[in-house]
């Protein structure tokens, strides 16, 4: 599953422990980087992601801000052109309406509009998606919309090891990184149980770099694209199919921007078929894009139209039956997958 | 002086929410045990209780009219119970049953009712704005309703309470803003996140009247609201009034509270607000110990229908998920 | 060109005007109406979006507001709420990020988390776009953001006639929408002249259905799919194919949500190319869903892949060459549309 | 008392700001006549210029130091010369030249230049978090530098502003916040926006010191400026300042000002605050009339060169458009 080889000591580690130890590796060896957010101190971040860090650097490099996110992620800014290396947490991605003048008109920008004399290097992190019914407010995972505004790269990690290699390498970058972590592949004691959100993952620090795509499982029939936990789902649709005699192979982007539409490219150029998984919002949005890449590139390869499967564009309800009916899962995925395939 | 009758009123509308949170956390539990999982149980997702706040709600409310509009915040229980929400309704959507007020769609943070001309917002202060803007229509079209916005502490340090206030000053909206200051966002004591003490003080700066009501005492919330509510109907414009309040709870429930002591707590427990004023109206002869109990009874009977109401009714069509999008 | 017939008067009107006639007539229609913004008073819209408003309706129901746009934003919602039905100004949409909430999380979802029990009729008008040095926060186009948020329609004319009718619609609608317009085709005397954007107009109210796109020159070669200003560019390009004889169709999609897919697909079916133009950004917006869409159902009818011609994945630059460069034109659209037939 | 160097100082750099905004008023016009097209001549796009605020500017950046960082609005100029940006190298960004600070990418509402440690937004009070960011850096590093949010007072009813606020005087951050409060929002008069009269009382909502400086005075600027940084630099926190100033010219170049009469407009520039300032060092001593006009001879003589400078500076390559989104 790790293509990179870093010759240390791996250990099991749930996505969030691995996301930790990387943050307080950077913060070791780099005493620019600190962290803000809202409960990112004491309580750990209430998706873990900062635990035990405050116990470690102190108040002063783990700060606990006010609800206040215009104004504590436009501080991350102002400190990243002065030198420091912030990061910052927006504790639901759903939020971002209250802050995103911050991240898409300053943030994303200045390093642009001063003709490339101010870097920002910042990184943000934020959780997203649902399938726990928190309702239309906390369950989205709006990747898409960040995605379509030019000036930040947006890293989304599926597993420990990615999310260990990815934030080492996002807080690294003197660019602006979106750091998206979904709820279900952290490995919370709270959630629904997900054996993929534990893994090996090597002690020493590694980076994984941003803008390649990744091979989670070759095949041959058709290839599914998709992102974080829509990957784990994929793989468990990979395994049904593969019982039928469909060899899946899946594709997880790991970065939206850069997009390495090489990588979407070269599967479908080989597989021939192509279905989006995405839990974003259907229109406008990954699913489009991946497909238009594919059509781009590979259209002469197709042996059918690439298909999409994505959370419908409503609101997202709160009542189980309602949410997911809508979000996709194995079953779904296999559906469309085998329609695809016997096209 | 509260006449009596408001007295006894008070002390009800706190025990229908205190049993309703209390009751809420015991079926929240159910389905999460032993291996406690968030999606699982009647009742999924966040919940946020309000044990503790219940003064807040009760003193408020029971100034309002019919036609009044109140907003709330993710912890909206024990306002839209004292703001007469029906309790099978809410309590439905709370187990996002298809008889809930949004046939499930919205959930504990989004119970919105026409009826009452409730509504609440799981984004911190931004349910602000919508409460200004009632305000705001009801001006227009003369109906001499009020619009009251609950928001917490932590709320006060966002940029959509500045612009809610100065824009409801400057129009001299009928909107009252309450600030249910519990001393914590979260895991986040005030002190970390707010520069000055009390946020009452901050009405200055939109040259409004600011309150203070500093223990969590029902009959000073009361009295505070009927001021700053005769104020607003009287074209006068808004008011902030601020709270102290406890809360009783985690911020959430399952929240393990690694922030406070359990002395801390215990603190909080002993002086529960509405045991103070139960003890009050009975020694001050409003009611007596029996009449107490038979609140307490009937609330505990009200609270228990409601739930059985939610747990009989059927969920929604999983279907109707892709429809109400639009109108 | 248009396609109503409304049997009363016409005047050349220019877009803005044809805009403020709609809103007048519906304000005098329905006294719910009312109208809030920055400088839509005395001043009447920067971009004359609100012009004679004022004087004819006076300061109760044409309000000019401080600069606070989640506060009076969100107020219209909450009047909305209550049985009103306000428009409010946001003066750029590149200024959403101040706002984005109140938008996307209220406005846009409130109807649907209460199970149909509130409706939201609710206008937001916006201008966009850039072509005159305004830099990389007053340039912007975004309407992909928006469209890909589910619960507000998303109107965006190209001209006077289309301008009033769905201003008419968007009033008389009950749910949210968010009305774009582009500051080039407003017909201002400050802009570089644009002749499309006059023309004649009824003078008795009418509506033009949300959700329907129209087809502003028809043709059998190439389908070029745009909105607002870049249909004009569209019809520039097509008129110098003509003289190539190549037969260009322009698809005005005139909404983004509802859209209108079964145009797109009927269009794409008949010419057997498409070719979108896009003043958004490039990457996971309007073009890559419109290229899926005619995957999704013309697929078998494509004699080459649909191109794209959009705004590049840059924000955007202030000087004019710069500015110039990554804005699609008539002879940018014409040479991409030239390459789509002869593929 | 303000010592006789600096009081020139003072006077230069209002001259220097005043010089180049009314050179840009013209050359802004060129291209642009008879038939008016924002997009056309050598300065396109919206012009927002400062003649009259220069004391602002002036009073507060006399008093900086170097490191000291600056982040101002859509209405930049004046602050950034008295900060002491390189005049030829904005002048060609103004332009869209390449040997513009920005290589043509910004343009006048986005002057970034490291140096100076300079900054602006088009977005009205969200340049303002910015500054918090570098007051926390400095905090951080060391270092012993101050940050200063410039802000009109249209600014001060955004959220951005009391967040900003708020997080400075939490965090006792050094960092000043300047509001020009020129009466004017593009159209909107003060008090149709803002519900109380002076925004240095909302200083009192953050419990950190609001000053105010009532008449345009670059004086009255320079040292109640004094006692903030002062304040500041020995790690005391924030502070708010407002100044009463003028906007002399329209919202930006093209403004018919339809909103405010002539005799309004004449009454601003009847108490010009340069030449107020000009007069009293003149009948003070500090220099002579001949000493005056020699400022504003170079003025004119570094407005012209930093134009010619522009004018004959070669525009970016288009297709390094493409480039330069990512480090
Ligand atoms: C804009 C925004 N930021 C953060 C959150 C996450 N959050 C939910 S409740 C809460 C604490 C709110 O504190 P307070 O306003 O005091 O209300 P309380 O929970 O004490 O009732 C936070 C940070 C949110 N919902 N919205
Ligand atoms: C968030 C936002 N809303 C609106 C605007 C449009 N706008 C630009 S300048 C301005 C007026 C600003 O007034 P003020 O803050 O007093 O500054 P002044 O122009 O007087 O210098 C407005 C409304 C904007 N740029 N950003
Ligand atoms: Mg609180
Ligand atoms: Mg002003």
């Amino acid at each position: 599953m790790t293509t990179a080889e870093t010759g240390s000591e791996t250990r099991l580690l749930t996505t969030s422990k691995a996301m930790v130890e990387a943050i307080a590796q950077e913060m070791e060896r780099d005493p620019s980087v600190f962290l803000m957010g809202e409960d990112v101190g004491v309580y750990g971040g209430i998706f873990s992601s900062t635990e035990g860090l405050l116990e470690r650097f102190g108040p002063e490099r783990i700060m606990d801000t006010p609800i206040s996110e215009t104004g504590f992620i436009g501080a991350a800014v102002g400190a990243a052109i002065e030198g420091m290396r912030p990061i910052a947490e927006l504790m639901f991605v759903d939020f971002f309406g209250v802050c995103m003048d911050q991240i898409y008109n300053h943030m994303a920008k200045i390093h642009y509009e001063s003709g490339g004399n101010l870097n920002v290097p910042m990184v943000i992190t934020t959780a997203m998606g649902g399938g726990y019914s928190d309702g239309a407010q906390h369950s989205q995972t709006l990747y898409g919309t960040f995605a379509h505004l030019p000036g930040m790269k947006i890293v989304i990690p599926s597993n420990p090891y990615d999310a260990k290699g990815l934030m080492t390498a996002a807080i690294q970058d003197d660019n602006p990184v979106l750091y998206f972590f979904h709820k279900g592949i952290m490995g919370l004691g709270w959630m629904t149980p997900n054996p993929r959100a534990t893994d090996h993952v090597p002690e020493a620090p590694y980076v994984v770099e941003i803008g390649k795509a990744d091979v989670k499982r070759s095949g041959s029939d058709v290839t599914i694209v998709t992102v974080s936990l829509m990957v784990h789902r994929a793989l468990d649709a990979a395994e049904a199919l593969a019982k039928d005699g469909i060899d899946a192979e899946v594709l997880d982007l790991r970065s939206l921007v850069p997009l390495d539409r090489e990588a979407i490219v070269d599967s479908v150029t080989r597989t021939g078929r192509l279905l989006v998984v995405d839990e974003d919002y259907q229109s406008f949005g990954m699913s489009g894009e991946v497909i238009t890449t594919a059509i781009e590139g590979a259209f002469d390869y197709l042996d059918a139209p690439p298909r999409r499967l994505a959370y419908p564009d409503v609101p997202i309800p709160y009542s189980n039956p309602l949410e997911q009916f809508c979000l996709p899962n194995a079953e779904s995925i296999a559906a469309v997958a085998r329609e695809l395939v016997n096209a | 002086m509260i006449d009596e009758d408001t007295q006894r009123e008070l002390l009800r509308q706190m025990i229908r929410a205190r049993v309703f949170e209390e009751a809420m956390a015991e079926v929240y539990m159910e389905g999460k045990t032993p291996a406690f999982d968030i999606a699982a149980g009647p009742v999924p997702g966040e919940m946020h209780l309000a044990a503790g706040q219940e003064p807040v709600a009760a003193g408020v409310c029971a100034n309002l009219r019919p036609g009044d509009a109140v907003t709330a915040t993710h912890r909206p229980h024990h306002i839209a119970l004292a703001h007469g929400m029906d309790m099978k309704k809410m309590t439905a959507e709370i187990f996002g049953k298809e008889t809930g007020l949004g046939h499930g769609k919205g959930g504990h943070m989004h119970l919105f009712d026409p009826e009452t001309h409730f509504g609440c917002s799981g984004i911190v202060a931004e349910g602000m704005p919508t409460a200004v803007g009632q305000a705001l229509a009801f001006k227009k079209q003369g109906k001499g309703n009020v619009a009251v916005a609950f928001f917490g502490e932590g709320a006060a340090n966002q940029g959509a309470f500045h612009e809610s206030l100065n824009l409801a000053a400057l129009w001299k909206l009928p909107v009252i803003f309450v600030c249910e200051d519990n001393a914590w966002a979260i895991s986040v004591p005030k002190d970390a996140a707010t520069a000055i003490g009390n946020n009452s003080d901050r009405a200055a700066a939109y040259g409004i009247p600011g309150a203070l009501v500093s223990d969590n005492d029902v009959t000073e919330v009361y009295e505070t609201a009927a001021v700053a509510l005769e104020r607003a109907r009287a074209g006068e414009g808004p008011s902030l009034i601020e709270v102290k309040t406890d809360r009783l709870l985690g911020h959430f429930q399952g929240d393990a509270q690694l922030y406070r002591t359990q002395e801390q707590i215990e603190e909080l427990e002993q002086r529960d607000a509405i045991r103070r004023y139960e003890q009050a109206l009975v020694e001050s002869e409003v009611l007596d110990s029996a009449e107490a109990l038979e609140i307490w009874n009937r609330a505990r009977a009200e609270v228990e229908e409601a739930i059985e109401f939610a747990r009989s009714s059927p969920y929604p069509a999983p279907e109707s998920a892709l429809t109400g999008v639009f109108a």
